[in-house]
This record gives structure tokens, C-alpha cells and sequence, in this order.
């Protein structure tokens, strides 16, 4: 990867965002000011204790929510000035999405719900199913695409997920907790094929967690208190390796 | 797995999941509502068409179903059929020709009957022996022949008779109201003896209201030349569309009265009830269609978490409408046409259940399946379920993604 | 938080608290319409049949005989003596001799045939209600020898005739040997106009009995005897009693041959309607399912909640059958208000909204009655109330069972 | 609090429970022969990442799941013998609950929530409001009885669920996470609340948290690694205060 930070290496950036959301008679700041970059193919974790705003910030980076204020650019286009069908294309072409809670379709196979952004993008089935099969095996379950979600285990539910996120090999991943259900072991192998995918297929992870064992191992990590995003992550300095 | 997408996402949530009893048990409901709507509204609009029909059957059979006259100078038996061109128009009409079966020049007065004991109105019809009348194949105790120029010998209906007290042999006297002589005792209207020599019995309607003389006796009665007549009769097709008969072709002066004006009142009525107990039904279908609402609303409440994946892997909103128009409105049509099927049968075998054979008293039930009709019964009913659905997709399509996958 | 069972009180907030302009409130919507709706149609339905049943009562029942004796010889007996024998049968409220034949009333070249009936004012009005229904109290001023009739409404309308003008009626003229003779044309004053609104109007005439016996020239001869019943509906045997009382050889009939397809007619449409409007609740409270199963889905962290405070099986069962009752209730209640509101003002409805389109609903020369009557009955409120609740309650068994087979560890895990 | 640990004093005695979950083909472990035993009105805290199995811990201990096998004694009687109703009643008089989303009731007022389980026992209006607003003054909260919980602060809204976990005088409190979404000063505040209500009302505490620095301060502590309890808390002596 390489480090230097000319302007066309940047893949996302954030400039001040603010996100309010509306309860009943009191509002909440859920993100204050917070501003980023991130580059391509670059391995960045956001750590902080849940409700600090982690995945709030994810939802914008994807054009799922639109911020109170502030702008998020990625790859250089900006989100407020697309439309609700352009931010889909984005999506389902240029970001993959990994949740903590696997977040795959019940109803529908493996392969099925790798397939799926393909299919949404117009993709012919045999070219869909040859390319979800193919990605299957990258993350090891080739002997697992006819089983439901419901029949796998954590691990594997959430290495379909990320099978589905890389299918349309999308610039970008955003992943809110992708360990939060997985023990050790497992989060560790999420982690090596992370790794490998994003050596292989150059795509950037951004990936929110409060797992600091995972974050540690990222190329750059920031935290988030309390909607405020800073660079040094005092969370980090005390869990020392 | 197929293209389109929303399709192959739709009916697979049809089809659900094991766990996901609830939602299917819901829509089963919807397609139930709907399938009772129709199947009702079938079954009962057949068995009021066949009533509707029998009706039509037993006034129209026999009675005159449009007549062309000249509203100011009588006519003569044969000018119609003389192919004269001012009628060319409105013969060769396509509905015209379509509709009209056959023309027959004839006499037709309301005329009052006497007899020894009794007094009665009636309608009376002049035609000639080799003439075709529906009512020759019914008489007893005469044969057309009888009715002979001069004879002046009459065949009524055969309640006409009970009322009148005649039988074969006895006399009566025809009078002719709208036709008045001058006699010494002033205006009396025009009338004749004539000799009853048999009667006719259609069981129909006009068993009580007509009698038949021979056409050159009633132009004397009517003080006409032999060869003029009232006006020609028309047999139609179908009596009851007789408002289809272009009458603007009609050349000058000449008018055509129809069944209408005697008999109106009565089938304005059968179409009033038909429509009213159309209405009432079709509250069931409506009502089932508010089932639809409900039964989607839940599935999109349910779906929401999966709408809002879809949505983070790229599908647009209006594919998320398509996905849940196709889920709403499958259930609505299903039950649409499944309740077509099972109406078309209850209404086909309805004599042969038991409850009504006993409820009518062993009387059949007349039954009359109108194609049309159950077509447009089904595709309304389909098109309901279509716009009950929408307003469900709609929401469905406008769900925040960030709010549904938010945790707490 | 006043006395009402703790289940009814959680059941109520359930329903009330949920978020306004959301799903749910939609769908608890929906099965408020349906059920109302069909509570609503029902009552005004069977409203209105017990309207015609009064009408038919009234119009019909109360003006035609219920019975006609009718004597095979003329003058076996003295009329008087004939009436007193029929008077004495039991169920006969009064009996009164008539005259009766059929004529043609014409006016110019317009031409009807009605039935003219000689009667005695005095006895007449003892069985029948016809008096209300004449026009210009031409009822106390028919009298013998006047050359007076009082014409049926439909009949006058039929050949435009006016109360006050005169016209002739036609009728048989039969001499001793039956020869055939010219028909007797006779000229008369109409008095006043029979306004019953029906199909009776159209057909029916009446003149003073003596003057009707002096046109057909037969002395004191009398067509038959018309009676009335204390309970019409008996007619079949009580008619029968009353001509086998006279102990002459004589034929009778009921109004049941002649009026009656009209009662049958209308307890099978009432029939038809129950049954129809039956099947829209039923299909209405399919909503009710919905609701609830919604409700269950939305609040099924709360009953979780509940399990964990203590809540038994029966707690959360009679909480979500109160809920299914009470959207039911509310849906009921306010057919029921808008049912009862129509039925009350049916008629005036309806006379506005022909007046509108220009329209006749019901024609009077097919119909015994030309509006559209309404009758409330509470009974029927009650049976309809009952009806839509009994469903309501059957509809909301199945998600209250649902409610209480929910996992409250799975829940609160947030799986 | 006396530490003598003879019988009579022994609250709950959890003893080999294992607790497996079957979803479609696969089962996962979630609590692997779990066994310890805890004093009445002991302060015992269990630490562990989420999805270690603690959460389904806290309700086998209070009978709103069934283990697949071992057996819970909750003040010496075994819950496997109890019936449905039998448990309800259990938990409506010994057992109170505290979570980490406070889980009050949102169509009823906080006084109505604190008396909920008095008026389910069937306890009369009046003595149920009466006890409600006393326990509620006890938690600082008497001037926010008639509020609804949305219209409460998180804190206020913990301090809520306390009081009515306590309301009926338990024996035992049960708390998932209690401080989970709180920030630092709100979670002392509880922590010292439920400090004084042990020591008033003698009612014992058992806490599963993450928070490392609640845990710290409660009288015990035992750690939950992948579905087996072990009562030398690693975790803990990383956490070097």
C-alpha cells in the first residue's frame, strides 16, 4: 500500500459532519464535527464503546442516512449531490457493507445472498452464480452455498457476509462490529481473510469495533467518545498489547 | 435464482420460512376474504341473471318486441319488403341486420272484450294464417286455417278465457276504443261479434292478455283497407337490447315503439335488485381487500431489517415497491381467481345441493353464467387487490435503511 | 390509574400508545372500517326490511280482506245472517259484504281496467284501514245514488283523471238470458283518490254497495263477504273455519295466495343480507388478526418485560383478547352509531336522493309501496352487536396465543 | 456482610448447567457446565465479551429459560421442578431484572412501571402507588413519576428500572450490562445506588457487565470465556486498575 497522501489516493473523505437524531421532546447529538480521510485500499478502525456514534457514522460514509450537516466525499464525488438511484449504484458497485449481526436474507442460500448485488445490478444468473461460487471459495464455504444463513455457524455467517460485501469488488467495506458475535478464534480468522482479500483485491476496510485486539491490528486507528472522532485513541494506550 | 430480481425476492418471501407461520397464516386470510367476495358475487349474480332471463323468456317470448309504424297515415303490408330505398338504410344497418331475425306485417290494437258474464281488456294481434306467430304452435281445439278472412273467429289465451267465461263456440264482443264509429247514439266505439273457435295456452303471460283474429277481419274493426296494417313487427335476437336498434335510419315519419313502454317498470326493477345485491356483496370484497393492507403492512413491518440490506447492497426503491405489489397483490389475486373457479362451480351445481332443493321447494333455481360478467367480477377484484396493495409497497419502499438496522 | 382490571388497562395502552401515522395505526384502522362497515350496512339493512314488514302490514294486511267468502248461489242466505255466521267463527275480528266486478274506467281515448268494489262505508271500515288512505275525506262523503266513485291514486294517474272530474266505467251487461249485449257505460265523479302508494292503487275502485247493485241490476245480491283476523297471519285455517261456519255450499281465499310471495320475498332477502353481511365481519375481523399479530410483533419486548415482572400465561392471554375486543368494540360501536343513524332517516335519505338523480327506486306498479321504509329494531342492534364481538373475541384467540408462546429469553437477548 | 458460607446463607447454587441453542442444522454451546454458588445479599460480578453466553446465564437464573441440562437452586428450591406459574411467581416476588436497554414499559409512567409488579401480584392501586413512589423517592427520582420513559435521561431512566427491579423486595437482582449505555459518571451513580440498596434492603446483586471498573468494585468477581465460568477473572488482572 502505498503511503503517500497525493490527492488521488483518497477515497473517502469526511469534512465536519453533524448528526442529530429527533426522540420524543429531546435531541441527541449522535455525531459532533467529525472530519477524516481515509485512503484506498487503506485498513482504518474506529473504536469506541457502543452508542458513541460508530455505526450512525458508517450509515453516512454508505449514503443510508444524509448528515445534519457537513460533507463526505467518496472517491472524489459528493454524496449530497446524488440522488437516491446514483447512491444505490454506489452501493451495490463501489461499497460493501459487514454487520455485526450477520445481516444476510434468511430466505435465501449462501450462494443466493452472495449473488445478490450482482443479480440487483442486472448481472445474468450463470455469470452471478460462477462469480458468487468462485468468491465462496475465497472465504472457504464452497461446501456451504446451498445452506441457509440459519444453518451456519457465527464464523461462517459473517465470512458469507463478507463474501457478499467483496462480490461486486467494491472500492470500499464498511464493517460495524464484524467480530461483535464471534469468539476469539473466530474473530481472528475474520481478520486473516480481511487481510488476504484486501491484499489480493486492493479494497479499503473501515471497520468499527470495540473489539481493541482487532483494531490493534490495523494499519491506523481512531477512536469516537461521545461523537466526537480524535486521532489518539486514549482507549488503545491502556489495553497495551 | 432468475432475473428479474424483484420477482425472484418476491415470490421467495412468499413462500416464506418455517418460522415465518404468521405472515403467510395472514395472507392466507386476504386470499380467503377475497376468494369468498367473488365466489358470492358470482353465484348470486348468475342465479338473478337466470331469474332475470326467465322473466325475460316468459313476457318477451310472445309478446311484440318492437314495432315500425307511421306516425300520421297508416301503412300498407308490403311497402317495407318492397325493397323500397328509403328503408335501405336502416335494414342494411350492421346491428340493425344483426339483431333483427324477421319482419312481419300485422295489427295491433288494445282493444276491450265483452262477454256474457265478464269484461277485460286485452291486446288484440290481426295476423294472416301463412303469417309466422309464435302462439300457432299452442292452440287447442283450432288450427291457424280457422282464422280465414271474413270468418271473423278468434282464438284468445286461455286465462283470457276463465276470466271472460267462453269456451270453444261462445261469442264475444271486441271493441276498439282509439276507433269510433257515428252512430245514432253518438260516439260509440268501433266493435264486432266474433265467434271464439279456440284458445291458446303458452303458460306465459300472454295466455292473460291476447287473442289472435285473422289480420283482413281486424283491418275492418280498425276501419283500414284490406291491405293496410298497423305496423310491422320486429322478432329480435335479444328483446332486452333493443335500445341497440338505430332508429335515426328510420326514414321520415316513421317511428318504432318497443316492448319498453308496456313492460319497463318491471325489469327496471329486476336490474335495480340485481344491482343492489351486487353492491352489498362487493362490500366483502372491499373488506377484503382492507385485509390486504393489513396482511402486507405486517410483511413489510417484519421485513424491514432484510428491506433495509437490500438497500445497503444497491436495489433501488422502486424495486422494493415491485417486490411488494407482486407480494400483496398475489394473495388478492390468487383469492380473485380462485374464487372465479369455485363461483363458476357453486353457481353450475348450485341445484344440486340439498339445502336449496329443500329452500324452493324442489323448484330449480334458474341459473344463467354470463362470461363477461365473471370476467369483469374477477379482473375488478384483481385490479382491488392491485390498489391495496400499493399503498403497503409504498411505505415499504420509503423505509430509512439507517433507522432499521440501528440497534437499540 | 382508576379501577378497570389491570389486563383491560395495559391492553387499552397498548393500543393507544402505539405511534400515530406508523403501520400499525393504519392497520388498526382498516379493521376499524371493515367491522364498521358491515355493522353499519346490516343494521340499516334489516331496517329496512322490517320496514317493508310494517308496510306490508299496514299497506297491504291492513287493507285487503284478509279473507273473501264467497257464496256459489247468490242469496242462499240473507246477507245479514250470512255476516253474523261468519262474524261468530273464532279469529274474526268483523265481517262486511261487498259487491264486486271488474270494469274498464275510461277517460277519452286512456283506457284501465280496475276492480270495482260496491261497499258499505260503515261496515267496510271495520275490517280494512282504507278511510287513511283516502283522499279529500271522500270517505264519509260517499253515499248511495250519487253517481260518486273513489278511484285508485295509479288509476286516476294512468288515464289522467282529477279528483272532482268525471268519468265512465265500462262494465259487463248481462241480461236475464245472458244475450250479449252492448256493454253498460256508466258515468261517475270521482270523489276522491285511494293513496296507498302501491300496486293496489293502480287497480281498484270504489262505489257505494247499493249503487253497485243496481248497475249489475241483480236486487240485493251481494258477490261475497270479506272478513278481517285478529292475527292475519292464521288465515289459511281461520278463513276456512269461518266459510265452513256458514254451512253453505261457497268457495273462499286468504290474501295469503295473492299477497303472500311478498312476506316470503322479504324473509328470504333478509336472510340473504344476515348472511351476507355476516360474511363481511368475518372478513373484517381478519383484520383484527392482523392487528394483532402486529400489535404481539411490536410489543413482544414488552410481554418479555412482563414474563420477567412475574406475568402468568393467563395475564398476557387476556391482555391481547382485550385488545382484539376492544378494536372490535370500537368498530362495532361506531357502525352500530352510523347504522342506527341511517336506519332512523332512511326514507328521507333516500326520497332526497331520487329527487337528485331523478330516479324511481321502487315503482309503484311493482312494488306495494313506493319508498324505501325503515324500521329499528333494538333486537336487531343487539344481535348485530353481539354477532360482530362474538367475532372479534373468536379473531383475536389465535395472536393471544401467539403472545404467550413467545420466548422472553430470546427476546431480551435481542436475538 | 458475613463471609461464613454454611448452607442457610447459599441464594442461588448453579450446578454443571449447559446450555445449547439448535438453530436450523448446527447447535452452538452457549454455556458449557457452568457452576458457582452466591450468598444472600452478595455483590457478584460477571465479566466477559458479549456473546460469551452471560446474558442466557441471567435468565436460566431466573427461570425465563430452561437448561438443557444441570440444575439451578434458587434459595434451595429447583427450578427444573417449578411449573410456568410457579416461576412467574418466583420472579414477581424474589427476582428483580435490570438491563442494559432499561426495558420500561413506554405506555406507562415511571411510577406506573415501579408498581407493575405489585399490581400483577395483585396488590390494591393504592398500595402499589404508595410503595411505587416511596421506592421511587429511595432512587431520587420522586419529582419524575408521572414522566413516561421517553421523556427520561438514560440515567434516570436506569435509576427507574432499579427501582422497580426492587420494589417488591427481592432477594436477588439480576443486572445484564446495567451501566452498558451509560457514560462514565451516570454508571458511578448506579453503582453506588445499588451499593446503598444492598446495604438497606440486603438484597444481592448479580452484575454482568463489560465495564471492567464496575466489575472491579463489586465484592466477587468471575469471568465468562466462550460459555465456561472461571472464577480467575484473566481479564481483570490486564485491567491493572
Amino acid at each position: 500500500m502505498n503511503n503517500s497522501s497525493n490527492l488521488d489516493s483518497i477515497l473517502v473523505n469526511c469534512d465536519n459532519v453533524v448528526k442529530m437524531y429527533q426522540e420524543g421532546t429531546n435531541q441527541t447529538l449522535v455525531l459532533n464535527n467529525v472530519s477524516f480521510q481515509m485512503k484506498k485500499s487503506e485498513l482504518l478502525a474506529i473504536v469506541g464503546s457502543s452508542g458513541s456514534g460508530k455505526s450512525t457514522l458508517l450509515h453516512l460514509l454508505g449514503g443510508l442516512d444524509t448528515p445534519t450537516s457537513g460533507e463526505i466525499y467518496f472517491s472524489h464525488n459528493k454524496l449530497s449531490s446524488l440522488n437516491n438511484d446514483q447512491r444505490a449504484v454506489m452501493r451495490n458497485q463501489h461499497i460493501g457493507f459487514i454487520y455485526q449481526f450477520h445481516h444476510l436474507l434468511p430466505d435465501f442460500s449462501s450462494l443466493e445472498n452472495v449473488a445478490m448485488p450482482l443479480l440487483i445490478s442486472g448481472e445474468s444468473v450463470a455469470n452471478a452464480k460462477k462469480k458468487a461460487s468462485s468468491m465462496l471459495a475465497k472465504v472457504g464455504l464452497a461446501h456451504r452455498s446451498s445452506h441457509r444463513p440459519s444453518e451456519l455457524s457465527g464464523g461462517e455467517r459473517q465470512r458469507v457476509a463478507i463474501a457478499r460485501a467483496l462480490i461486486n469488488d467494491p472500492l470500499l467495506v464498511l464493517a460495524d462490529e464484524p467480530t461483535g458475535n464471534l469468539d476469539q478464534k473466530n474473530a481472528n480468522d475474520i481478520f486473516e481473510l480481511i487481510k488476504s482479500l484486501n491484499e489480493i483485491q486492493k479494497t479499503a476496510f473501515l471497520v468499527v469495533t470495540h473489539d481493541l485486539n482487532l483494531a490493534k491490528k490495523m494499519d491506523k486507528q481512531l477512536e469516537m467518545r461521545d461523537g466526537i472522532l480524535s486521532d489518539k485513541p486514549m482507549l488503545l494506550e491502556q489495553f497495551s498489547k | 435464482m432468475y432475473q428479474p430480481v424483484s420477482l425472484f425476492i418476491a415470490f421467495r418471501y412468499l413462500r416464506g420460512r418455517p418460522s415465518d407461520r404468521f405472515a403467510r397464516f395472514v395472507s392466507f386470510f386476504s386470499t380467503l376474504g377475497i376468494l369468498l367476495g367473488v365466489m358470492s358475487l358470482i353465484t348470486v349474480t348468475s342465479v338473478m341473471n337466470g331469474f332475470e332471463r326467465e322473466q325475460e323468456k316468459s313476457i318477451l317470448q310472445f309478446q311484440p318486441h318492437a314495432v315500425i309504424s307511421n306516425s300520421t297515415h297508416p301503412i300498407s303490408a308490403t311497402e317495407l319488403l318492397s325493397s323500397d330505398p328509403k328503408f335501405k338504410p336502416f335494414l342494411n344497418n350492421k346491428t340493425n341486420a344483426k339483431d333483427i331475425l324477421r319482419i312481419e306485417p300485422f295489427i295491433q290494437a288494445d282493444v276491450v272484450l265483452q262477454s256474457a258474464q265478464n269484461i277485460a281488456p286485452a291486446l288484440m294481434i290481426g295476423v294472416l294464417p301463412d303469417q309466422y306467430e309464435p302462439l300457432f304452435d299452442f292452440f287447442y281445439f283450432a288450427e291457424k286455417t280457422d282464422l280465414s278472412a271474413g270468418s271473423y273467429n278468434t282464438v284468445i289465451g286461455s286465462e283470457l278465457a276463465n276470466n271472460l267465461g267462453v269456451t270453444k263456440g261462445d261469442e264475444i264482443r271486441i271493441l276498439v276504443p282509439s276507433v269510433t264509429q257515428f252512430t245514432p247514439m253518438g260516439r260509440i266505439p268501433s266493435q264486432r261479434i266474433f265467434k271464439v273457435v279456440g284458445i291458446f295456452q303458452s303458460n306465459n303471460q300472454v295466455d292473460g292478455t291476447q287473442l289472435l283474429v285473422n289480420r283482413v277481419d281486424a283491418s275492418k274493426l280498425m276501419r283500414l283497407k284490406n291491405d293496410e296494417v298497423t305496423g310491422w313487427r320486429l322478432f329480435l335476437d335479444r328483446p332486452l337490447n333493443v335500445s341497440q336498434i338505430d332508429t335515426t335510419l328510420l326514414p321520415e315519419s316513421f317511428i318504432l315503439t318497443d316492448w319498453r313502454e308496456r313492460q319497463g317498470e318491471l325489469f327496471q326493477a329486476i336490474k335495480m335488485e340485481k344491482n343492489m345485491m351486487g353492491l352489498l356483496l362487493s362490500l366483502i370484497i372491499a373488506v377484503a381487500s382492507f385485509n390486504i393492507v393489513t396482511s402486507l403492512s405486517l410483511i413489510v413491518m417484519e421485513k424491514q431489517g432484510e428491506i433495509a440490506i437490500l438497500q445497503t447492497i444497491g436495489l433501488t426503491k422502486l424495486k422494493v415497491l415491485a417486490i411488494f405489489i407482486v407480494q400483496g397483490a398475489s394473495s388478492g389475486v390468487l383469492g380473485a381467481i380462485l374464487g372465479t373457479l369455485f363461483g363458476f362451480l357453486l353457481a353450475s351445481q348450485i341445484n344440486n345441493l340439498p339445502i336449496i332443493g329443500s329452500m324452493m321447494g324442489g323448484r330449480e333455481l334458474p341459473i344463467v353464467l354470463d362470461f363477461s360478467q365473471i370476467l369483469m367480477i374477477m379482473l375488478s377484484a384483481i385490479a382491488i387487490a392491485l390498489l391495496s396493495a400499493l399503498y403497503p409497497a409504498l411505505r415499504a419502499s420509503s423505509i430509512m435503511p439507517a433507522q432499521a438496522l440501528r440497534y437499540e | 390509574m382508576f379501577a378497570l382490571p389491570l389486563t383491560l388497562k395495559t391492553a387499552l395502552r397498548f393500543s393507544r400508545g402505539k405511534k400515530r401515522g406508523g403501520m400499525v395505526s393504519l392497520i388498526s384502522l382498516f379493521s376499524t372500517l371493515g367491522i364498521s362497515l358491515g355493522v353499519a350496512v346490516l343494521i340499516v339493512g334489516l331496517s329496512a326490511m322490517n320496514g317493508f314488514e310494517r308496510e306490508l302490514v299496514n299497506r297491504v294486511l291492513g287493507v285487503v280482506p284478509h279473507g273473501e267468502i264467497i257464496p256459489e248461489q247468490p242469496m242462499q242466505i240473507e246477507t245479514n245472517l250470512l255476516v253474523n255466521r261468519i262474524e261468530a267463527s273464532d279469529g274474526v275480528v268483523a265481517a262486511a259484504p261487498y259487491v264486486s266486478m271488474t270494469g274498464l274506467v275510461e277517460n277519452g281515448i286512456h283506457l284501465q281496467t280496475i276492480q270495482i268494489k260496491g261497499i258499505d262505508t260503515d261496515l267496510e271500515s271495520k275490517i280494512s284501514a282504507l278511510p287513511k288512505f283516502i283522499s279529500d275525506n271522500a270517505w264519509n262523503s260517499l253515499q248511495p245514488d250519487k253517481n260518486q266513485i273513489i278511484l285508485g291514486a295509479g288509476a286516476a294517474r294512468s288515464i289522467g283523471a282529477k279528483v272532482g272530474q268525471s268519468v265512465t266505467i265500462i262494465i259487463p251487461n248481462s241480461s236475464a238470458d245472458l244475450k250479449l249485449q252492448q256493454p253498460k257505460r256508466i258515468r261517475l265523479q270521482i270523489i276522491g283518490l285511494i293513496e296507498l302508494g302501491g300496486l293496489i292503487d293502480h287497480s281498484l275502485g270504489l262505489i257505494p254497495l247499493e249503487d253497485a247493485q243496481s248497475y249489475l241490476g241483480k236486487g240485493q245480491e251481494i258477490t261475497g263477504v270479506g272478513l278481517k283476523l285478529s292475527d292475519p297471519f292464521q288465515a289459511r285455517t281461520q278463513v276456512k273455519k269461518a266459510a265452513e261456519n256458514t254451512r253453505l255450499s261457497l268457495h273462499y281465499n286468504s290474501w295469503i295466495n295473492q299477497y303472500g310471495f311478498m312476506y316470503n320475498d322479504i324473509q328470504m332477502i333478509r336472510g340473504i343480507m344476515y348472511l351476507a353481511m355476516v360474511l363481511v365481519m368475518a372478513v373484517a375481523c381478519f383484520n383484527i388478526v392482523s392487528t394483532l399479530v402486529v400489535a404481539v410483533k411490536e410489543k413482544s419486548t414488552d410481554i418479555a418485560i412482563l414474563r420477567t415482572l412475574g406475568a402468568k400465561n393467563r395475564f398476557i392471554l387476556s391482555i391481547f383478547i382485550w385488545y382484539g375486543l376492544i378494536s372490535g368494540f370500537i368498530g362495532t360501536f361506531i357502525g352500530a352509531l352510523i347504522g342506527i343513524a341511517a336506519a332512523l332517516y332512511l326514507t328521507n335519505v333516500i326520497n332526497a336522493l331520487e329527487a337528485m338523480l331523478g330516479v324511481e327506486f321502487l315503482s309503484a306498479d311493482i312494488y306495494f309501496v313506493d319508498f324505501l321504509p325503515s324500521e329499528l329494531h333494538l333486537l336487531d342492534v343487539f344481535l348485530v352487536f353481539t354477532t360482530s364481538i362474538v367475532l372479534s373475541l373468536v379473531a383475536s384467540l389465535y395472536p393471544a396465543n401467539r403472545a404467550i408462546k413467545l420466548e422472553p429469553a430470546k427476546i431480551l437477548s435481542g436475538q
